[in-house]
């Protein structure tokens, strides 16, 4: 291993196990803007991080630098033993582009839009990868997919196509598929956002059962009540950098840092 | 088809045989005998024009160029496949070995003959000026300064601007001083405009035949003097195609001699031109 | 009709009297429809048979023969849509592609074929081939020429389709570890056919017609069968009159199974 | 180039640093790809001297006879192209009207006129309509035909610029009190036509190579004077040549403005 | 007046004045479906209804058949004298369409997705409808759009075009726009629930601040802390009918109906 493990913040929980992920001193510009100015971050077996932070603060770009859907222009990330290093031009860089693959591979993503394949049963969204990218055959993948479509509580919509699901179910066939890949940290960017109130409830159910089994997750939202409930620790965000970070009850009851406790009144002031 | 076959002497036929089977004795890789081995001679032809060429309801050919692609291939003991390609392709030679030959009453004019080999002309097309009953023209001169439709590319357009050269070395007469050219894609559409009841122009030059028959299908013009010239109608060959062909236009050649004399040509132009002899300029 | 009667009058819920009132609507509607069209027709034959245009010897004698050439027609169309297809998928991902050779020679196809006219085309691969040696025979020069034309037009249409699948597809699959000629093949082609169906229905009608250009070659289809048989005899425009009648009805065929097919795809196509 | 060298090297903050490199890489990108088109170009131009078919003599004498023509096509395209759009926009409106009676009418022209192909149409302008007394020049008669054919293919593209305004904007109108031809005239037109736009470039583009067939009745356009030039001296091909590179320049030209068109409409458009 | 006056259950707030608008026994099938089962609403003048109820209960149906966007299947509403009758059929009924345009000069409408002009700026949104429906002069129409914006917080953004507004922004725009008319009646349907949490605050400002100044309004919404605010009356429906109906402290806090206790059970526990 690379990194030396970052000490975090307050005492850990502990059921969590060893450090999966590290990133390190990671730094995003778009353009002149300077958009993540080194943020570091260790994520534990079994831990659940969630991220919050004004609009514009830089945590779905954060969260999406961690996979490398964003290329991030200086640090590295480390998933389960796999690195990839910063390569603001490695577009055409196969070296890099395949490091890059293996690392996602351990990486499951959910997307604030859901970004389910339209053309594909819900049964067919969740094989999709592992049979082609993992290699399973089909009798093994179905049988995965058929056992996380059941966890988020749509064994009975297997055969049906997205646009024939709510937008709840559309998100939790979404958490199933990259269940089905059994990556090592699962990453949410507010799975909740694009959905009614109605709909909050059911996502909201599966990830907090999730982490109540030992999923790692970090997931970025605005859901204040879930982080408090379901988070093992809290990060602030501002401005590109992480202000304050422990865990939920310090974070979001008794904030240190100025900006944390304005933004946490603002916050509540709406709801 | 082509009744023309039958009409013709079997004694000249066996002679033709005997001629061209000296020519395959020759080079063997002369085109000639190439059509021999295949049994078959492709012939271009553009069935837009009748009596020349044009297509029967069941896609068949006829016509007086069809009849006389019949004979010639019957004299050199082959049968025909019409080909047909766009007029321009085949007249600007570069064939590619697509056709062998053209019996599509062309006129034989010197550009031409850079590109390709020609025969002895097998028929003369005379050249008939008309003007429409509605201008009341009745003489040459009187369409002089006035507007005449030819179609695209033709002789006819080419003597109109004073650029035709006939490849026999042959005589036309003067253009009709003044006289505007007016082109369409064909010689009929000058006459379907008319029909129509279009007045564009007043004059109408096309083939002599080409005018009866649009008289007889009710086209309001009246034929105005004598002909104007007669074009030199041969039967060609792309004078680089890749095979060696002199001993094929030898042959033919000889073929379209014996047609004369033995009054096979004149049969077929009587048949096919309300009884004229166009086989000589007259 | 005065539709303050309908919920008056009438027995039965009021859902059932509304439903049969539209559905009367509807089939008055649709019948006048149908009876502007009759008019329409009949008004048309009407005045070409009072110009003398309708000649039914002509039209007994020579309709086989043209009719014989939609064979024809059909024949060069359909093999050159399938070669266009073919070439423009090619054409597409080197237009999309990021090698600036390969993406140079799509564009410079693109711009040559689609800035120049057909006829030259056609008469090029004729009679300009043999020139450097390639002599080929009418059929397959006709077919070459409409694929190679057809294909550039429609590399814009398929580059559009892929460009109009959702980002967040593309970022999905690869979210999933998916190499990238596999999110292209199972992700973004699937998506991107459905989008361009309707489009490239329109390019085969077109075709239908420009098909007729390839009589350059000597090809006899539907309109060259139809000058030869009316030219010689001055009845052009009877003749042109069945060749259109024929082409129209082809177009008409062909957007039936079009517009069922589209609807067809549109039904799963929601998102 | 490697990308690895980029961050390493030179001097000055990371973002100019990425922002050189990345200027150079697309500079260099651009280099090679016009150096494609120039090694296709001088590639095409070698094949046709080889062949024999740049005869400098003959592009000397007859180049401005064929440019004579050139004044011609872009009369006839861009007067039809205005007949078009007239067309397409009552075409357009006839549609989408809910009355049989002019829905009937604008269906029926759309069909008959894609149905049958743009030479009978031109044929039947200039020698049918004689018949019925209606008589025009060769030049009125040409425009007439090219706008009622482009103005069928163009309807329904009107027709799904209009469709494909969202609908709320209309509903937003009439929540207004607007009148619905206020609401057409001001509010879904003006957006139907930016996206309309493309589309109607492409038919301006086609329609270049399309005006070539009204050399069917005589008019002297482009292609129709290549032919003239080439045919007597047996040089089709060499005049065709000249021909296909005016339309080229022709089209390169249209579709830079229409590109910069587009991109300031795309500009503002965004919702 | 044709109505006889409901009587709202609770007492009335002391500062509202007289109705201005009736609904009564509105219903709505959409085909079979009975969306809106007979509801009856009088609102007086300067007084503020919120309607809260679970997905699909049919509070959007309710709200757009108030001003007719959705025609009603049975029933009636009038505003401010102005009267109009459901009339499924109506569409092609001149007297009808002329009736619910007035009807809709009087009812100010807020879309949940704003629905905004693209092509205006923020200020010929605001200017359009009062100057052509309502035939002001430039001038005023301007110097009312600039109050209205004024009191939105936006007089500095008259000039931009709707896409460089936020979606805070936008949203205020659209209520300017509906100022603008001077409608009696404010009509909105989850003016908050496109837009992400940091942006809801300030519409909800501009909401409340109309509210206390005695707007008339009707308010579809999810945000109950707001309801709780700023509402006179709330309104819980549940399948096409009111269930409860009172002030605000009564129904949220005290419900009587086990659905609506239910419901905000649900609720509650989500947020
Ligand atoms: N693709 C991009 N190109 C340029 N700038 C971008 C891009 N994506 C994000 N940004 C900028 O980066 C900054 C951070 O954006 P980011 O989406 O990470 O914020 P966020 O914390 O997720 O906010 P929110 O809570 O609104 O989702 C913003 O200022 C944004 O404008
Ligand atoms: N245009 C339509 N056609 C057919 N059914 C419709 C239509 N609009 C709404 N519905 C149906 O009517 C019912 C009520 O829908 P409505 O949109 O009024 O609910 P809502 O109370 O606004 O819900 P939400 O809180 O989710 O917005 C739903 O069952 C819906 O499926
Ligand atoms: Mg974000
Ligand atoms: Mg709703």
């Amino acid at each position: 291993m690379t990194g030396n493990d970052l000490q975090p913040a307050g005492s850990l929980p502990p059921h969590v196990g060893d450090v999966v992920l590290r990133a390190r001193e990671i730094e995003k510009y778009f353009g002149h803007n300077h958009v993540l100015r080194g943020v570091n971050l260790d994520v534990r077996q079994r831990e659940a991080v969630m991220i919050i932070g004004r609009s514009g603060s830089g945590k779905t770009t954060f969260l999406r630098c961690l996979n490398f859907l964003e290329e991030p222009t200086v640090g590295w990330v480390e998933i389960d033993g796999v690195r990839a290093d910063a390569n603001p031009l490695g577009a055409r860089d196969r070296g890099h582009r395949e490091r890059v693959r293996r690392l996602r591979l351990n990486a499951g993503m959910v997307f604030q839009e859901f970004n389910l394949f339209p053309h594909m049963t819900a049964l067919g969204n969740c094989t999709e990868a592992p049979m082609r990218v993992r290699g399973l055959d089909r009798r093994r993948a179905e049988e995965l997919a058929d056992r996380f479509l059941a966890k988020v509580g749509l064994a009975d919509k297997r055969n049906e196509y997205p646009s024939r699901l709510s937008g709840g179910q559309k998100q939790r066939v979404a958490i199933a598929r990259a269940l089905c890949m059994e990556p090592r940290v699962l990453l949410f960017d507010e799975p909740t956002s694009a959905l009614d109130p109605e709909l909050i409830g059911e996502v909201l159910q599966v990830m907090e059962e999730l982490a109540h089994e030992g999923a790692t997750m970090i997931v970025v939202t605005h859901e204040m009540h879930f982080a408090r409930e379901a988070a093992d620790r809290v990060i602030f965000m501002e401005e590109g950098i992480v202000c304050e970070e422990g865990p939920p009850e310090q974070v979001l009851n008794a904030p240190e840092d100025e900006r944390t406790r304005r933004f946490l009144r603002r916050f509540l002031n709406v709801e | 088809q082509g009744g023309g076959g039958s009409a013709s002497p079997t004694a000249t036929t066996g002679s033709a045989t005997s001629g061209a089977a000296s020519g395959s004795a020759g080079n063997p890789n002369d085109l000639l005998a190439k059509i021999k081995q295949a049994g078959v001679i492709r012939v271009s032809t553009d069935p837009n024009y009748a009596p020349q060429s044009f297509q029967k309801p069941d896609g068949t050919f006829e016509g007086f160029d069809i009849d006389v692609a019949n004979e010639v291939a019957k004299r050199l003991g082959v049968t025909v496949k019409f080909i047909t390609p766009d007029f321009s392709a085949v007249q600007s030679g570069g064939w590619a070995a697509r056709w062998d030959m053209s019996v599509g009453s062309m006129t034989i004019t010197e550009p031409r003959k850079k590109v390709l080999d020609f025969t002895e002309p097998y028929y003369f097309t005379p050249a008939q000026m008309s003007a429409s009953k509605k201008s009341g023209i009745t003489t040459l001169d009187g369409l002089a300064g006035k507007k005449i439709c030819v179609g695209e590319q033709t002789t006819y357009q080419f003597w109109l601007e004073g650029t035709l050269k006939l490849g026999d070395g042959s005589s036309t007469a003067p253009v009709p001083q003044g006289a505007k050219v007016t082109t369409l894609k064909t010689d009929q559409d000058c006459a379907q405009s008319l029909k129509s009841g279009r007045s564009d122009f007043e004059g109408w030059l096309s083939s002599s035949s080409t005018v009866d028959d649009a008289i007889k299908a009710g086209t309001p013009v009246v034929k105005v003097g004598t002909p104007v010239f007669y074009e030199p109608l041969g039967v060609a060959f792309d004078n680089k195609g890749a095979p060696p062909h002199s001993e094929l236009l030898a042959a033919v050649k000889k073929i379209i001699q014996e047609m004369h004399a033995d009054g096979t040509l004149t049969t077929l132009s009587k048949k096919w031109f309300n009884g004229a002899d166009l086989t000589t300029k007259s | 009709m005065t539709s303050a009667e309908i919920p008056a009058s009438g027995s039965g819920p009021i859902v059932e009297r509304i439903a049969a009132a539209r559905r009367t609507a509807r089939r008055l509607w649709r019948l006048e429809f149908a009876l502007v069209w009759l008019a329409l027709v009949l008004g048309i034959v009407w005045v070409l048979a009072a110009t003398g245009n309708v000649d039914l010897e002509f039209v007994q004698t020579w309709t086989p023969f043209i009719l014989g050439g939609v064979g024809f027609t059909l024949l060069v169309c359909v093999s050159s849509i399938i070669g266009a297809v073919v070439l423009a998928l090619l054409g597409a991902l080197g237009r999309l592609s990021a090698n600036p050779l390969i993406n140079g020679l799509a564009s410079f196809y693109v711009s040559l074929v689609r800035g120049t006219p057909l006829l030259v085309q056609i008469y090029f691969v004729y009679y300009g081939l043999p020139q450097v040696g390639i002599i080929l025979d009418a059929l397959p020069a006709g077919i070459l020429a409409l694929s190679f034309n057809y294909g550039a037009y429609m590399t814009e249409i398929f580059r559009a389709g892929i460009q109009a699948v959702p980002r967040g597809q593309q970022e999905a699959a690869e979210a999933l570890g998916m190499p990238s000629r596999l999110v292209f093949r199972r992700v973004i082609l699937p998506q991107a056919f459905r989008i361009v169906i309707p489009a490239i229905g329109n390019e085969f009608i077109a075709m239908i017609k420009d098909s007729s250009l390839v009589s350059i070659i000597g090809l006899q289809e539907i309109l060259w069968r139809a000058g030869t048989a009316g030219r010689p005899i001055l009845k052009t425009i009877p003749a042109f009159l069945i060749a259109a009648l024929f082409y129209w009805v082809l177009t008409i065929i062909f957007s039936f199974f079009q517009e069922r097919l589209e609807r067809r795809l549109a039904r799963s196509d929601v998102r």
